[in-house]
């Protein structure tokens, strides 16, 4: 039973309001061309969460689609903050359920598993703590461990409505292959309701059945499957293309003011029609040709 | 005859951080000086080194350094791909990291760090990175290394904000939070801390070359414990400086 | 560092009356030229657990080296009963700690993940339950969800003082790859205080590197590399060996009755000096080319 | 003209077990007839069926049977090969199992499965398999299946050990323990029976062909729910009966 649609069809499929994990992680494998649809779609009033804070969420931040982001920190890595989601936080605009990495992937992995609640011995004496705790109703409690007595942090799962994410491989069914480490995706998807899968490439689900063991999202968990080349860009698509260095510096560059950030959107995303028009305006295929992965390096 | 070895304080930085890794341990990386002083350690005393990075990568061989945990550079040649589950989880939680390095944009007298946020004159709140995996390694990783600048602005009496806590308000505070492990030193590019047993006080351990220890607390905003005899911090070795230039970080990236 | 030693080395580095994991799965993946070499050394006392319980576990209590067995139940599938755990049950020569496939995992997933207790909705209402309330220092608890305020089981985790797990390819350092499902093995492996990896092939790290996804053990984890062909004989390796039904057979006869078990034991544990004995007694090279995977199936 | 079409009771139990299963729906099998029924209704009204094993299999395309879940047989082209914590926690204890099949050595008048132990005539306590994935099944799954032989000794008023609890003691009982869905039918050689939605007391739902309710009521050691009007069991078609034959086993190994 195929699932492939149109982009525009999956994203109309995400309710305003909703929870949305996203897939990304600082530059890597975030699901770009998704954010940019949200965007021109003007769907409003998202959660969004992931582990660690990728582009993905900064510029849906930064369009104003987002009223709460749920991660445990992030940035660029050496290209420096996601400016557009410390502006919203500074100016009071924006919702936050900061934690760390961990407590994430653990409340995901709970999620993942139908748990309750699970024990961590992170956020014990910090400020992030003291902030979580005045989160109405609770994410955060305590319990005895009643094998030894001690006390121990015990965290709410968190559990998406959707989970979009950006993989290399998928068939028509959504079955997904991810390369590279995991990060929190595989907790994340299978936490969620249902997930939107944007691959790269749309293989036979012969092609999976001949590496069961690469499957990090089987189909039955699959609502949507967009077949998108290049819809991580600027971020990297590990094992098929590198993150494209000069448009995350121009991002970076023009993201760090609400002026630029509005000459950006209106460029790159209201000023295309769809994907193949954004890929047209960064470069085209000759200069998506120069981001394209050694097959042994990975990127 | 003699001969002068140049290098900057980044290098010096690197090769303290280096010497404080033993043979076969496991490492809980980020960016930047910690990953150079990981390969490094690597390359000369401690080979059987396992570093992990919280993604989900087991020891990388890269051949370019890459500018950050998601370079797919930083990955290459892993012995193992996992997850956060499997790299923060089942190893770090569990209690298998022997070392977690951490920087921050302020670290107190009592070893904990600030990532999270900053108050500005004007009383406006600055946000940061946030936490990542630094509460996690500073929660669970059985010692930790702070790296970090040498600036009054950074070497606070108490921070902000705690995002990862060292040994919290001192003696016996950081078990009673139920926490395992601590910061054993604090590496800046004027000295090396480590932290009193009793009181869990900073403390002045050896202070670099060319500089003194008046220049040391001059710029610090809190006065750390100075034992009567200050140790001098070991100068690199000619190999440690040509490991880094020409193999380690050949583009130099983090210098 | 090289961590390649022979079967009588690893064997002897566990102490009696430790607790052993063991990565069998009825007939499939028996570590068992360890488990002979278990008896050939006389080690007792033994703890032994696992999911589900294999061949491994049947021939080493049957050989009197366990006390305690702990796992989910388990049978050989259609070829039956584990005849010597039923008889020692049934004597009254084994202590049992037995709930359910998913009970095991979770006990073990929760040591893997440094948890001190983790969820369950199993056992409720079950006999099963109401023996594992009886053992003494408890293993099963109660606690309120304090989100919900819903009473849930609380397991306690499962720490092998060692896992014991066959592989089809590992590197001198452990780092071993297994392919087809994985079952338990995985949080068997990451719970336990170390690893004794058995490897149907040594592999270099380099190889290792090549696919770095397909690592299911860390070499960290692991202090025993031993390199043994066939040493899952008469169970499987996937990708490598099938089973061997009529070897499985011959053993399922002798192991229901306590003679026949015995003479069993003094041909193929006791009258062989080591596995390459016991390769050349059940049928050497020309036997087991008849075993040997198809590429492609697997088995 | 008419046409008399040979089928095995066996045969029978599997066709009404696949007509149980919905199409789209995520079945949680084991071994044997089951695993016929789950392939009978995905090459019938069920193509999109996901066919789940606990040790970490998804929806195999086996070309020959199996002797169990360990047998590699039963894992060829799998969509997905992974693990117990997968397949059992984050699918099944996640909630997300709609239907599986269980069977055992004996089945109770509400439903509840003892796969461990029994009591022999001599006071000796037998030993059998046990749970593996039975009781998580029993506990998580949406609905399940039951699958036993009719004969007075396997089908009890209460089962001797509780390993897959049912409804229990009835009424209400099953939700006090905290547990979701409950049996939907037993399919013996027999009869096909469900549950009274209040008392949660067994109740025959059809009789198969060539039986009576008196041989049904006799072979059983408890009175299960007799309504005014019984149904027939409908009868397996040619199509179904050739489907089991000539491709899903072939080699006879379940019947």
């Amino acid at each position: 039973m195929t699932k492939v649609t149109p982009l525009a069809d999956a994203v109309a499929s995400v309710l305003p309001g909703s929870h949305v994990a996203l897939s990304g992680f600082a530059t890597a494998r975030c699901p770009m061309a998704f954010a940019h649809e949200v965007i021109r779609q003007g769907i409003k009033g998202l959660t969004v969460s992931q582990c660690v804070a990728g582009i993905d969420a900064d510029i849906l931040v930064g369009a104003g689609a987002v009223d709460k982001v749920i991660n445990g920190g992030g940035s660029r890595g050496r290209s420096g903050q996601h400016s557009c989601i410390v502006r919203a936080y500074e100016e009071g605009k924006l919702d936050s359920e900061e934690s760390s990495s961990l407590s994430m992937v653990f409340r995901y992995l709970a999620g993942a598993l139908g748990l309750p609640f699970i024990p961590i011995r992170s956020l014990q004496g910090s400020d992030i703590l003291k902030r979580l705790e005045q989160i109405s109703p609770p994410v955060v409690s305590r319990l005895n461990d009643p094998f030894s007595g001690e006390e121990w942090l015990v965290l709410k799962p968190l559990i998406p409505d959707v989970a979009v994410v950006q993989v290399p491989y998928a068939d028509s069914e959504g079955n997904a292959w991810i390369l590279g480490p995991l990060w929190d995706n595989e907790e994340q998807a299978k936490s969620s309701k249902r997930v939107i899968v944007i691959t790269e490439r749309l293989v036979s689900t012969d092609e999976i059945r001949r590496d069961p063991s690469r499957t990090v999202i089987p189909g039955f968990r699959v609502s949507h499957v967009v077949h998108l080349p290049f819809s991580a860009h600027p971020t990297s698509v590990y094992d098929l293309y590198d993150f494209d260095v000069k448009h995350i510096q121009l991002y970076a560059k023009e993201s760090k003011t609400t002026d630029g950030f509005s000459t950006y959107l209106d460029e790159y995303v209201y000023g295309v029609d769809d994907h193949w028009g954004y890929l047209d305006l960064v470069g085209g295929m000759e200069h998506l040709n120069t981001l394209i992965a050694d097959p042994v390096l990975g990127y | 005859m003699t001969s002068t070895l140049e290098y900057s304080s980044f290098e010096l930085m690197a090769v303290a951080g280096a010497r404080e890794l033993k043979d076969g341990e496991i490492v809980a990386v980020g960016l930047g000086l910690p990953v150079v002083a990981c390969f490094l350690a690597k390359r000369t005393h401690a080979p059987n080194i396992s570093i992990i990075l919280e993604l989900g990568v087991v020891d990388p061989e890269p051949i370019e350094i890459g500018s950050g945990l998601s370079d797919p550079r930083f990955w290459y040649r892993a012995k193992a791909l996992t997850s956060f589950v499997d790299m923060l989880g089942m190893v770090l939680h569990k209690g298998l990291v022997d070392v977690g390095f951490l920087g921050g944009l302020e670290v107190d007298a009592y070893g904990n760090l600030n990532t999270t946020q900053l108050g500005d004159p004007k009383g406006k709140i600055r946000r940061f990175t946030g936490s990542g995996g630094g509460n996690d390694i500073a929660s669970s990783a059985r010692r930790t290394i702070v790296i970090i600048r040498h600036e009054a602005r950074k070497l606070k009496e108490a921070v902000s904000f705690i995002t990862s806590p060292g040994y919290l308000r001192g003696s016996g505070d950081r078990e009673k939070a139920g926490l395992v492990g601590g910061p054993s030193v604090v590496i800046t590019d004027k000295a090396v801390f480590d932290f009193d047993e009793e009181s869990r006080r900073m403390r002045v351990r050896s202070i670099h070359p060319d500089t003194s220890i008046e220049d040391v607390l001059a710029n610090m905003a809190f006065i750390p414990i100075v034992p009567d005899e200050i140790q001098q911090t070991e100068a690199p070795s000619a190999e440690e400086i040509h490991l880094i230039h020409e193999v380690i970080d050949p583009e130099g990236m983090y210098r």
